[in-house]
């Protein structure tokens, strides 16, 4: 019989590997960032199985990783708001939706100087 | 009376506080006035040192390490002097030349290299002194800023990295096979015979020291680059830049302990270039690159020397060799400068210059009475009395020939305007050149007991030294005669190949390139990390 | 407090982030000036704590909170740290005199915003190197890590220009994606041990499944963060395209942490599962990143690129070492005799030496090179190598700066780059591996070749006059050759100082290896 | 099979088809709203691994801060055209594959955890009593493992310099906006009526953190979500980022932290020590502090760039 920590962990790599993909193949910026969180929760859920594995001195669930999973989300999100402000001065920027994929090419014309 | 150590020091202090003192303008616009004296400390180093016993100096914090022994001292004053009267005459060529701070500062760099090579006793002051000139001899080869220049600076430096790679990882295996922390040269060649890595050791010090030497195949660089230099900087290219080569294969080599098939190859490599060299030479126009070839002939037969020394374990060889080095470096020092003498000079008063220059070019080839002679002499013992020997008298028959198709050529490129005299810094460094490529062979000869003077003047030994120089010049007549069907033959020959071999490296860079391109998208780069996971997690799960 | 040498640890961590807390405050008027009067205390803090690693002769322990691991976070400082802890200042103050008046707010103006950004972040970069050099727990390096990669990130695209938000915005992304592998692997290490604690791991690794699995999780990871060959993709746009400033803490410090951490994991956290194929891969990539970035710097247009590049390849020899310390031949270990087993795979000393003097002297190089190109963009109004045409004549200290920084990229004598190389062909050699000696030599060769494509007409062009579009501070040129002679006179340190390397490592300490 | 057992199975496959979904699906937008739902779902399993704490956390900062954030960026992308293709069927094909092995590959390590799994929990609850706290989750947050929390509210701070960064330099000065368009009733009124009970609720989180679950980040998020909330609806303006008073907001709750932890030195022996007896009422402190800091961080990060051009 299959337990719930087994369920949530297999269901938290399942996630991981969908996380991976959207990461790898999906070309628009944001669906990347998205794909990145998707990622990142089901790295966030196998830490939360393994809490929940660690249950014991009367508590159902370990709390360190509990408490490394908090502050990692909060990480997460930093993350995904630096990264979401990037691609908006971006798009404010160019103003087109431009994909990571490839490089803009223009980076390796000769340059203005950087310094003002 | 001054100390070893002061001496030395004021040697290296000297070049390398003139080169600071370039950082400021108004010095560094006269700094060539002062190029002459720059090597004397030098100089008074090697005369202090002469038959005397090595004296080490270690300065352990800056892991540097010198010694002055005798084939050293002798290199390093024989080097200085032509340092010294090249740099006279450089003084007068760079007069008022826009970019005489720059040549300043890549000549006393190559200088202070130059001369701290002869005295380098570890191997982090060798490496460092060889790098040294090697990388700053680049600046005087393309400082003319003409295409060819930059060509032959690019062969140069090609060639150049590639001896320090050898040298470099034939160090490195010299030090790993010495017990300890120990970098000394002495404590490498006590261990070298016995080093687990001794045949690759020996093959890369050969590598990388013959071809600053430009044995062949490895000598392509050098008749490209030496001509391509300004005058002064070709003397001294020529003359004191390939020894670096020479104290090294001296200084690595074990020549107490025999290596017979490493002493037969250097032997072999020596005598091949030797011949090789005269063949290329005698179709060279430009007299600069025939004394190129020239210098790349006399440069085996030194290479031969040191090759019966390794095979044998003679020891004498190494006396021989440097005596036969020394002259060299003096004669065709001299021979650089009298080209620059001759191009300054109208018909007039040319015979001045030819009469020297022909005596000095002659001498090369084993004239009687020459320095030349006496360093013939010299490596005879070392030779002993077989084919080596003969295939030596036949390459001073050789180099008979390539010297009277040398003043042929410098014959030829006097100044067309028949009253122009050379000025009078070019006549006196020349004049200098001439006086010691002649006189300092015969004091040393004495001095340091390679031979005796009665054995000199003995009439069979001056008919073995002559008859060559007399089928020489026979030849020469016949070059004269018939010279003009042969093919003409680009500088440095066979570096040909490396065109189509340059062709082949660009389309390798450029398919790097593009799968470059490939891997910088960012779905490739996201395969490999998944990809690379599961390499690193299969290769350890493997490895269980 | 100054009594227990250990509370340097928390001083190194404190200073920048409270540095930056008060830049916060202060705003960019007295931002720099906060920057620039804690780099000497962090100077003295970080010399302070190399002379107490040497003096006690093993790592410093600092549990935080007083609560010991598992359960609490230690900082540990061995001779590793110490140095990097050394380098990284040495490298930001040197930063922060060279853009000292790039990033100001002038007297009487309102406050600019690279003013207050650029030196809040710089000091954020700081605080999180020092973590990531001292932290004993991966969860901790995770977090410094995120630091590291927050601050660095808006100082690539500090320029706002369209091209460097698009590279920052990769490198961004990369960067997370690699945080998330290494984090996937820090979770599955507490999952089958129950600690995070790198002391503690070590003694607990066994070579298993999930073990595998984490190591391979986070070494990609954290390869991908420092731009290892083929994972290099969103370096030389974020690099070049930064400010020079800026670029020259990227390219010496920030990508040198994730190596730094690769290893700590490998040969402190988990020793037992040193892995000698694994370590021909890493070695292999290595290889390759030298033979790829050498050859695409070879080829760029832009100067910047061309150094940008250079650190790629550059990059490569670092991961050399690894199979320099694992011998290849020892084959697999039994659990049993898994220690005695361990103490014959550890060879000598010469690669660790190496490749933290590489790491170092390339830092102090490149950190030059990037500044240097900097000057010049600045003086000329542009970066284009085949316009570079004596520029030595024009900025003479510059481009002695770079000839310089280039001499210890070459590995040419009597640079640091010089005895690092030297290191690592003796390694070589020590371990049978000749072939990792062919690649060490040959790009040598390599670098030569791109160096040459610069330093040859800078140094050597016809060109008489050069006219500058703008002037050079003196004191800046002064510090980007300070910063290249650093590099070369490293070399001059002598060997026997980096056996401060070996001190308090754990794999040495914990096993009794000789 | 439970019936606990069925709900989980029915949850997990419910997880999974949103998380399919949200990837496959065509239009961004779409795709965030799926995002926002899956967040909302992973809850309810943080809820199932008796993670309450994790469970607040995502629901508020991975769902909703994190929604509101994407669905901000969507909205102004939607106009964007579309340049970029997607990689080729191969590639595609060649990294379903690829994740599908490293999914794998982390299946069979989550099955080979040791059993029984190591656990700090003993070591939690043994320290406790020490730190005066109820919630195990707080104590680690708080005390052992203070330097992560500390970390953490410092980490905010360079993200929030590298948004601001992102402003064009003529903007320096100005305020955030964060209104993309002209907002609608329905989020008026939401923006009306849930922030007096969202901001009691981040207060009863932060204050009663240490006993129950609940604390700094889980109310500084609900907070945040807030504040975000009116500044979407546009009932208020952002303050401009070179107020003095919000510099000294963003930076109290860490410097607290500092101060405290230094003061460890001198008076526990240790950085981020407590002193015996003293050590809920600091932490208390520092959570009080800390909450309203992350608050403003984080509203500010969802606020974006300053900017001084008129809307």
């Amino acid at each position: 019989m299959i337990s719930t920590t087994t369920l949530f962990g297999l269901s938290s790599v399942i996630l991981v590997g969908l996380g991976l993909f959207g990461l790898i193949v999906n070309p628009q910026p944001l669906r990347k960032i998205l794909a990145f969180n998707l990622l990142g929760s089901g790295v966030f859920l196998l830490f939360g199985v393994i809490a929940r594995r660690g249950a014991g001195a009367g508590l159902n669930s370990d709390p360190v990783p509990q408490a490394l999973v908090i502050t990692g989300l909060v990480v997460a999100f930093a993350a995904t708001a630096l990264a979401v402000a990037l691609l908006l001065r971006l798009f404010q920027e160019t103003g087109q939706a431009i994909t990571l994929d490839t490089e803009d090419p223009s980076i390796h014309a000769p340059a203005r100087s950087n310094d003002p | 009376m001054i100390s070893a150590e002061m001496l030395l020091l004021i040697s290296f202090a000297t070049p390398v506080a003139l080169l600071l003192a370039c950082g400021w303008r108004m010095v560094r616009e006269r700094m060539p006035t002062l190029f002459a004296f720059a090597p004397l400390p030098a100089l008074a180093t090697a005369l202090w040192a002469v038959n005397r016993p090595p004296w080490v100096f270690n300065e352990a914090r800056l892991h540097i390490t010198f010694v002055l022994d005798m084939p050293g001292a002798i290199l390093l004053g024989v080097a200085a002097l032509l340092w010294s009267a090249a740099g006279l005459y450089a003084s007068t060529y760079l007069r008022g030349h826009p970019n005489l701070g720059r040549f300043s500062i890549y000549w006393l760099l190559t200088l202070t290299g130059s001369l701290g090579v002869f005295v380098a006793a570890d191997l982090f002051t060798f490496y460092l002194t060889f790098a040294l000139l090697s990388l700053a001899a680049y600046g005087l080869v393309v400082f003319d800023g003409t295409p060819r220049a930059r060509r032959a600076g690019i062969i140069y430096l090609v060639l150049a990295l590639l001896g320090e790679i050898f040298l470099l990882m034939g160090f490195v295996l010299l030090a790993s096979a010495i017990p300890g922390d120990s970098l000394a040269i002495r404590d490498a060649l006590a261990t070298l015979p016995t080093s687990p890595w001794r045949d690759p050791t020996v093959a890369l010090l050969i590598a990388g020291f013959g071809l600053k030497m430009g044995l062949v195949p490895l000598h392509v660089w050098l008749p490209i680059a030496h001509p391509a230099a300004p005058m002064p900087a070709s003397a001294v290219l020529s003359g004191a830049i390939i020894k670096a080569g020479v104290i090294g294969l001296i200084r690595f080599l074990p020549f107490d302990v025999p290596l017979p098939d490493w002493g037969v190859a250097l032997t072999a490599v020596g005598l091949l270039t030797a011949f090789y060299s005269v063949v290329i030479g005698i179709t060279q126009p430009n007299p600069k690159t025939v004394l190129a070839y020239s210098s790349v002939s006399q440069m085996g037969v030194v290479a031969a020397v040191l090759g019966m020394g390794l095979a044998a374990g003679q020891s004498n060889a190494v006396m021989a060799a440097t005596f036969y080095s020394a002259h060299h470096l003096l004669a065709k020092g001299a021979l650089f400068l009298a080209v620059g003498v001759v191009a300054a000079t109208g018909p007039r008063r040319l015979w001045w210059v030819l009469v020297p220059a022909a005596i000095l070019a002659l001498g090369i080839g084993g004239l009687p009475l020459t320095g030349g002679a006496l360093a013939k002499l010299a490596v005879k013992p070392v030779l002993g009395d077989g084919r080596v020997e003969l295939l030596a008298t036949l390459s001073a028959i050789g180099t008979t020939l390539l010297m009277l198709h040398f003043l042929h050529r410098l014959a030829a490129s006097a100044s067309p305007d028949p009253s122009a005299s050379a000025p009078i810094g070019f006549a006196l460094s020349w004049m200098l050149m001439f006086v010691a490529a002649i006189g300092v062979p015969w004091t040393l000869y004495g001095v340091t007991g390679i031979g005796v003077y009665d054995d000199v003047l003995q009439p069979k030994i001056l008919w073995a030294a002559l008859w060559p120089i007399l089928i020489g010049a026979g030849l020469a007549l016949g070059l004269w005669r018939w010279g003009r069907y042969l093919p003409p033959i680009p500088e440095g020959d066979i570096v040909v190949v490396g065109q189509p071999a340059l062709r082949v490296v660009v389309r390798c860079e450029d398919a790097l390139e593009r799968v470059e391109g490939g891997l910088r998208q960012w779905p490739v780069a996201g395969l490999f990390m998944l990809l690379l996971i599961l390499i690193l997690g299969g290769v350890m799960f493997h490895g269980y | 407090m100054m009594q227990d040498p250990s509370n340097l640890l928390v001083l190194a961590l404190v200073l920048p982030v409270a540095g930056l807390l008060l830049a916060l405050v202060v705003g960019g008027r007295y931002a720099g000036r906060i920057a620039l009067w804690l780099m000497p205390v962090g100077l003295a803090i970080a010399v302070m704590l190399v002379v107490s690693v040497i003096r006690a002769d093993d790592a410093l322990v600092y549990d935080l909170g007083g609560w010991m691991p598992p359960l609490g976070v230690a900082l540990r400082a061995d001779g590793l740290s110490a140095i990097f802890i050394l380098t990284t200042v040495a490298v930001i103050g040197a930063t922060g005199i060279f853009a000292r008046t790039e990033f100001r707010t002038l007297p009487g103006q309102p406050e600019t915003r690279t003013s207050l950004t650029f030196w809040a972040l710089l000091l954020a970069l700081w605080g999180a190197l020092n973590l990531v050099f001292l932290s004993n727990d991966l969860f901790s390096l995770f977090v410094a890590l995120e630091l590291l990669t927050f601050s660095a990130i808006p100082l690539v695209c500090l320029d706002g220009r369209a091209g460097t938000l698009a590279a920052g915005l990769r490198y961004l992304l990369f960067a997370l994606f690699g945080s998330v592998l290494y984090l996937l692997g820090a979770v599955l290490l507490y999952g089958a041990y129950g600690t995070l604690d790198i002391g503690l791991l070590s003694g607990l690794v066994r070579p298993e499944p999930v073990a595998w699995g984490a190591a391979a999780l986070m070494t990609v990871g954290l390869m991908a963060k420092t731009a290892l060959f083929p994972l290099h993709f969103w370096l030389p746009p974020a690099h070049a395209g930064a400010p020079a400033a800026a670029s020259a803490v990227l390219s010496a410090l920030v990508i040198k942490a994730s190596l730094f951490l690769i290893v700590r994991l490998w040969f402190d956290a988990m020793p037992a599962l040193m892995n000698p194929t694994a370590a021909q891969v890493l070695a292999t990539l290595g290889a390759a990143a030298i033979l790829f970035g050498s050859v695409l710097a070879l080829r760029q247009a832009r100067l910047k690129l061309l150094i940008a590049y250079s650190t790629v390849a550059q990059i490569g020899y670092l991961f050399l070492i690894f199979p320099l310390i694992v011998r290849p031949e020892s084959g697999s270990f039994a659990a049993a005799d898994l220690y005695t087993e361990l103490a014959a795979t550890v060879v000598s000393t010469s690669a660790w030496s190496g490749g933290v003097l590489q790491a170092v002297s390339h830092a102090f190089a490149k950190a030059a090179m990037f500044m240097a190109a900097g000057l010049i963009a600045q003086s000329l109004g542009h970066d284009r190598i085949a316009d570079l045409s004596s520029i030595g004549r024009a900025l003479p200290i510059t481009v002695l700066a770079f000839a310089l920084a280039g001499m210890s990229l070459m590995g040419l004598p009597p640079s640091g780059g010089f005895a690092a190389k030297w290191l690592l062909l003796t390694a070589t050699i020590e371990t049978g591996q000749w072939w990792w000696a062919l690649v060490i030599l040959g790009g040598g060769l390599l670098t030569g070749g791109y160096l040459f494509r610069v330093l040859a007409p800078a140094l050597f062009g016809s060109r008489q006059s050069v006219t500058l579009r703008a002037p050079v501070a003196r004191y800046r040129e002064v510090v980007v050759l300070a910063l290249a002679l650093c590099s070369v006179l490293l070399g001059f340190v002598r060997l026997g100082a980096f056996d401060l390397v070996q001190i308090g490592r754990l794999a040495k300490a914990g096993m009794g290896l000789p | 099979m439970t019936l606990a057992l069925a709900v989980d199975i029915g949850l997990t496959l419910l997880v999974l088809a949103v998380a399919c979904w949200t990837l496959a699906v065509r239009d961004t937008f779409t795709s965030v709203i799926g995002f926002v739902a899956y967040g909302l779902l992973l809850a309810l399993i943080w809820v199932r691994l008796a993670a309450p704490d994790v469970a607040l956390t995502e629901a508020a900062m991975g769902s909703g801060l994190t929604g509101l954030l994407l669905l901000g960026a969507a909205a102004r992308l939607q106009n964007a055209k579309n340049i970029s293709a997607p990689p080729g069927l191969a590639l595609r094909w060649v990294a379903g594959v690829l994740c599908a092995l490293v999914s794998a590959g982390l299946a069979a390590m989550v099955l080979l955890l040791p059993d029984p799994a190591p656990t700090l929990a003993p070591a939690v609850v043994a320290h406790l009593p020490a730190t005066g706290l109820g919630n195990p989750v707080t104590g680690v947050l708080l005390a052992y493992r203070a330097i992560d929390t500390l970390l953490e509210a410092v980490v905010l701070l360079p993200a929030l310099l590298g948004v601001w960064s992102l402003a064009a330099d003529r903007d320096w000065g100005g305020a955030p906006r964060l209104r993309y368009h002209r907002p609608d009733g329905a989020l008026t009124l939401l923006a009306q009526v849930l922030p007096p009970f969202g901001i009691i609720v981040g207060i009863y989180l932060c204050w009663n953190g240490a006993d129950q679950p609940g604390g700094a980040f889980q109310g500084g998020a609900v907070l945040a979500a807030m504040w975000a909330l009116i500044l979407t609806a546009g009932l208020a303006e952002a303050p401009p980022v070179s107020r003095r008073w919000l510099r000294w907001l963003l930076v109290a709750g860490s410097a607290v932290f500092l101060v405290i932890g230094l003061a460890g030195i001198g008076f526990a022996d240790a950085f981020l020590a407590y002193p015996a007896g003293y050590a809920k009422p600091l932490i208390l402190t520092i959570e009080l502090v800390l909450t309203l800091s992350i608050a403003v961080a984080l509203g500010l990060l969802i606020a974006g760039p300053p900017t001084r051009t008129p809307s």
